[in-house]
């Protein structure tokens, strides 16, 4: 067991997949010479060769339909594309050819191909740079979209997710490069479709996903010393959702909080929270209430983004709104 | 088509003869496979007045020479891949056409087990890798297959190659761009087929195409192109042959533009009501069948009775074929979530339409 | 006030505004001498000729964003994009462009355009042809989307979004062009924004938009003969969404299902059930349930197809289950 | 750099006097600007490193010659887009060094209300249309204000006309050919500008473009290109006032490729480690901005103390911006929603993150 970053994390994932199966490639912008945006394909053009980790021109289009031609061949492509604002240029390959092409022809063909891309707020990169889109994913058939929270997630999912046949979007974030957590050591695949219980706790729930499960990890154990038993669930597959899991947490608790960097409105919560709304019904003590981002094209201005942005201090706020509607008396055990 | 820019039109060699040198039972041939696609597709147009066939449905009517030429370079082992307008070529790629039109009617038995319909035509063992309904969606996934192909595999004269077909229009949305230049940058073993008809839906090539010489488009990566008569199956099938030839062994993309005609309406329903009746009598008389059957009766090929024999053997074909797709079931209910994922991971989704989002009692 | 189709409302709607204003403009394929693929634009090209009807290539990306800087410099282009799954091909234009550079620039440029789109299945046009993809476009700030379900409507909102100064998606469907229904004569406005009651009921909510209204408006008036009182509220507009409204009317029935036409997952219906169970939590008897479609890509034989979009007997049904659930007597009345 | 498909570039009239007879005070004035959008970037770098500039930053070293040449070109009227490395086009268009540190610094009195920073800089009253960060997205908007342009004036020789920068980069994206395509078929009055640096970020032009000579693409649209010297200032203008009087008298766009370097890393934060010691000496040799010093002392249109005195007056302009926007305030919270939608309408959101879907009370 060795402590790295998530970066690592993925790069080690991408060798190790690329030193067992030839049929995994790279294809991405300056993932070769320029050892990628955020430098996860470090050093693997020199290890594996421009066949193998190619340097695509600018043109997210045609370099992700390649992929996906690629592995209507055979390839197990991963296309790293820089960050998920760009990934708009390639939707129409992802979502009406990627996802479309093993059901629409009766199951002749599969897709086997990944998609890397990081989204996140919060770099001051500006209104174009800093979406979170995953719920646009997230929502159609025929994708499984899946996004880590920690290092050893980040690998193992990224495993899974290259030897899955079909294609697979592992939403990355900006945030969490630099991150660092235990990573076992040998060969680790995730399951693909399920939530983990990643801290439990017995009064309230909170639901994050990448970022937003380690900002509620943080948070759950600040209340912890207040006498409040925060259960953590992480998503981590968006696509499947594993409802059964958010909702016997909250059957337990009775009480929800879903933190998520997007936008309110449409975000990956409303899904959550709707389920929970729904599958929970009769164990909820208090609406379930979402933290998220304000909603308005993120300025640059440091001033504004920070505040347009969800953090722990919200969370903190929310969870104990939610506490005190519900007349919880800190140290009481249910 | 007033004003349409023709520039030269690459014929065969000995244009005042095309057939010339070629063996007869060839010929025949081409010529049963364009009856076989002028009957299908006739068919098919009757079938969808009589709600056999649903959504959208493109003809290849006034394409059978085009067709059955580039079909005629392509190597079994080659890749296909075509846009919606896809009957014809899957016909002569060597799907049966009883399947081909139980695509079409949305039965068990289609190529694409009725999920696809007629835009969306596949067949993985004869590398028929799809038609598709979004316009230039066709190409980076050919791209990418010809991609494949030179991870796979040396070039040479016996490796495989990839044929990419589109309309006219195709070319000028952004995916035509980057897979071109991929192909060039890259050296992929693939040949881009325009398929020249004049048209989009109702806008013709020069009101949509700033060059509208469209061979010529691939000047922006260095790909060589060619324009021939779509109306030639011979003049067709040797471009084809060339531009794939030089794929196979030199890796070098090709770009080729044929010249035909829409003979009807865009789909089905669209009955062209913006062309006058003059020009479509002038379509008409473009029409490659007939001229064609009259070459090779000229060329003492082919007898009116020869020729008979083969248009009623046709209509047999297409006769059974749709008796075939009549008979054949539709998919079954609980068939609907059978090609959901090709590895089934857990909460897959399996609702249908108003199920609770957890099965009652999931909490027990 | 005359009986015309949606489609006769939306072309009356573009006819007029071309009108009165100069600077309004059409792009789009095949929308002059086609008439448009739906014949919306019919006659138009006749009418105000070539500059103002712009029949363009195959270029999504290229029109849209062509709109885009025509709005910029004062035009008020209305595009169409044939159906929404080609919006896709223009997506960045319309999320990072058009949705972006008011709030983006510091409000120094307005981008006044509108986007006119159908969506919707059952037209047996198979996976990639029958998307209802709205969820996307109403979860991002800076656009505004509008849902229509009737032809005063269609007409009403086509006006406002013209008028609007903000880019607006304006949703049709496939499956409602042929509807007919009353519009009033003279110019009609409709505020973008807010939901609207259709049908007043004391029972059980239902909300829909679009096609979706329409079948709920049927449905209500199956329930009641059966002494079953339905509320209908059309969300009419999907981003602003009108929270109010929709809770308000829960407040009242204390029962609610969403009926939608795209996917269960991340679709509309989970903002709209999460924002009932939160906002009208303590008024709710039972679980909003959602009816939508099933999670697969649209196949295109009739007998799947069929199964696999929402209609009016699945909400019966599942209105009669919520009715069930909450020990509702028929002809009861709260 | 190595390999560089350069082909013939398009020099002044005279090559080995290229400022001859232009008047003193107008090279001079040029010099001035290259001066300062040197220091402004140099400056704005070490604000990067200081922390007060986030996000990215993208500066026009090595392309002094090219910005000032092409916005010498550019009349007031006319309307320009950029790529997001668009701080030196702001200043030759005009805005004030200040409001353009402002803005990289992400204060109020930014030219963009510090909404969008260093990639976004916008004057609507300087006709700066704004800078883009998507690679591309500017073509279809830019290509779209030409299309405002016939609709709302003549042709003629005072007829307005936009220009589109861009980056070699982007000459392989979709946008790029569907952009030029609309302006031919369209007749637009508009000029698209490469800006040839040699590389995206680290990838070359040859290893990304199938035709690298860049000028050439206008070719799959009949649009005429020209390639420039971009350490030419007085070249630049030359061929970009050329095509923007073709474009305002004709309506025919045009495609204008500058050939520069680019004197550091892609961004602010890339060290370039790509490039070789020696690689990087030998672009340092091509710095324009000596070179320029160093003709006009030549030419006797400048002596070494006027240099110099134009270098401080620029540095003293740059430290005052600076100054400027240190003491520009950052936007206040309550502002967060200013400038959400342009048109107010009922129930846009407000909500601040935590904040219940509806507030408390609503149902009272
Ligand atoms: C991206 C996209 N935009 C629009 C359409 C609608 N559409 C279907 S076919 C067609 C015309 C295509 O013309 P062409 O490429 O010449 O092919 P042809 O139909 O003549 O074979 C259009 C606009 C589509 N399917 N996909
Ligand atoms: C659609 C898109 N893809 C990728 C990026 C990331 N990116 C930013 S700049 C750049 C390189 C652009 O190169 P070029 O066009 O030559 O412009 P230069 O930076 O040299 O001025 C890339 C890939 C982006 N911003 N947008
Ligand atoms: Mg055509
Ligand atoms: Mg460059």
């Amino acid at each position: 067991m060795a402590e790295i970053t998530y970066r690592q994390a993925l790069h080690d994932a991408l060798r190790e997949e690329m030193t067992l199966d030839p049929s995994v490639i790279l294809l991405g912008e300056e993932i070769g010479i320029f050892e990628g945006s955020y430098k996860i394909t470090a050093g693997l053009l020199a290890e594996f060769g421009p066949e193998r980790v190619r340097d695509t021109p600018i043109a997210e289009e045609g370099f992700v339909g390649a992929a996906v031609g690629a592995a209507m061949l055979g390839m197990r492509p991963v296309v790293e594309i820089m960050t998920i604002n760009f990934s708009l240029l390639a939707i129409d390959q992802i979502v009406n050819h990627a996802a479309k092409i093993y059901g629409m022809f009766g199951g002749q063909t599969a897709v086997p191909m990944v998609i890397r891309t990081p989204g996140g707020g919060g770099q001051q990169l500006a209104a174009t740079h800093s979406q979170n889109l995953e719920v646009w994913y997230a929502h159609v058939p025929g994708l499984k979209v899946v996004a880590p929270a920690t290092p050893r997630d980040a690998k193992a999912m990224l495993t899974a997710a290259i030897r899955d046949d079909d294609p697979v979007i592992v939403l990355e974030n900006l945030a969490l490069y630099n991150t660092k957590g235990e990573v076992p050591d040998g060969e680790q695949v995730a399951t693909i479709g399920r939530a983990q219980v990643i801290k439990p706790g017995t009064d309230i729930t909170v639901v994050g996903y990448s970022r937003s499960a380690v900002i509620a990890l943080d948070v759950a154990a600040r209340f912890e010393s207040e006498g409040v038993s925060v259960e953590v669930v992480d998503l981590a597959s968006l696509r499947p959702l594993d409802r059964e899991t958010i909702c016997r947490s909250v059957s337990k608790t009775g009480r929800a909080v879903v933190l998520e960097d997007d936008w309110l409105t449409y975000g990956i919560g409303a899904e959550v929270a709707a389920s929970i709304a729904e599958g929970a019904f009769d164990y909820l003590d208090a609406p379930v209430r979402r933290v998220a981002a304000a909603e308005i094209p993120l300025p640059y201005a440091k001033s504004l983004e920070r505040i347009a942005l969800p953090d722990a201090d919200v969370l903190v706020r929310v969870i104990n709104e939610v506490l005190d509607a519900t007349r919880f008396t800190r140290g009481e055990s249910r | 088509m007033p004003g349409r820019a023709r520039g030269s039109v690459k014929r065969a060699a000995a244009a005042a003869n095309p057939t010339a040198g070629e063996p007869p039972e060839v010929l025949i041939d081409y010529y049963r496979r364009m009856a076989l696609i002028r009957e299908f597709e006739t068919r098919a147009g009757e079938m969808y007045t009589k709600a056999k066939i649903g959504g959208y449905c493109h003809l290849n009517l006034g394409e059978e020479a085009t067709v059955v030429g580039l079909m005629a370079a392509l190597r079994p082992t080659d890749y296909l891949f075509t846009n919606y307008r896809d009957h014809g070529y899957a016909l002569c790629r060597g799907m049966e056409p009883g399947p081909v039109m139980a695509e079409l009617f949305g039965r068990v038995d289609g190529v694409s087990g009725g999920r696809g319909g007629s835009m969306h035509l596949f067949d993985v063992k004869r590398r028929m890798l799809g038609g598709y309904g979004i316009v230039g969606g066709q190409l980076p996934p050919a791209t990418g297959a010809a991609l494949a192909l030179t991870l796979q595999g040396e070039a040479g004269p016996d490796a495989d190659a990839v044929m990419c077909q589109m309309g006219d229009g195709t070319t000028n949305i952004g995916a035509f761009h980057e897979s071109l230049n991929l192909a060039a940058i890259w050296h992929l073993p693939i040949v881009y087929v325009v398929i020249n008809n004049g048209l989009g839906m109702a806008t013709t090539v020069e009101h949509a195409a700033g060059e509208p010489e469209l061979y010529k488009r691939g000047c922006s990566y260095r790909i060589p192109g060619e324009r021939a008569d779509g109306n030639d199956v011979i003049a067709v099938r040797e471009a084809a042959t060339a531009m794939l030839q030089r794929a196979r062994t030199e890796r070098k993309p090709g770009l080729l533009e044929t010249m035909s005609v829409r003979l009807r309406g865009h789909s089905v329903v669209d009955p062209a009501r913006y062309r006058s009746r003059e020009e479509t009598a002038e379509l008409r008389s473009r029409d490659p069948l007939p001229a064609f059957r009259e070459q090779l009766i000229g060329a003492g090929v082919l007898d009116a009775e020869a020729a008979h024999a083969i248009d009623s053997a046709v209509e047999r074909t297409v006769a059974d074929a749709v008796a075939f797709a009549d008979a054949s079931p539709e998919p079954a209910p609980d068939e609907l979530f059978s090609y959901a994922y090709a590895t089934e991971v857990p909460n897959t989704p399996r609702a249908m339409p108003g199920d609770p989002v957890l099965p009652v009692g999931w909490d027990d």
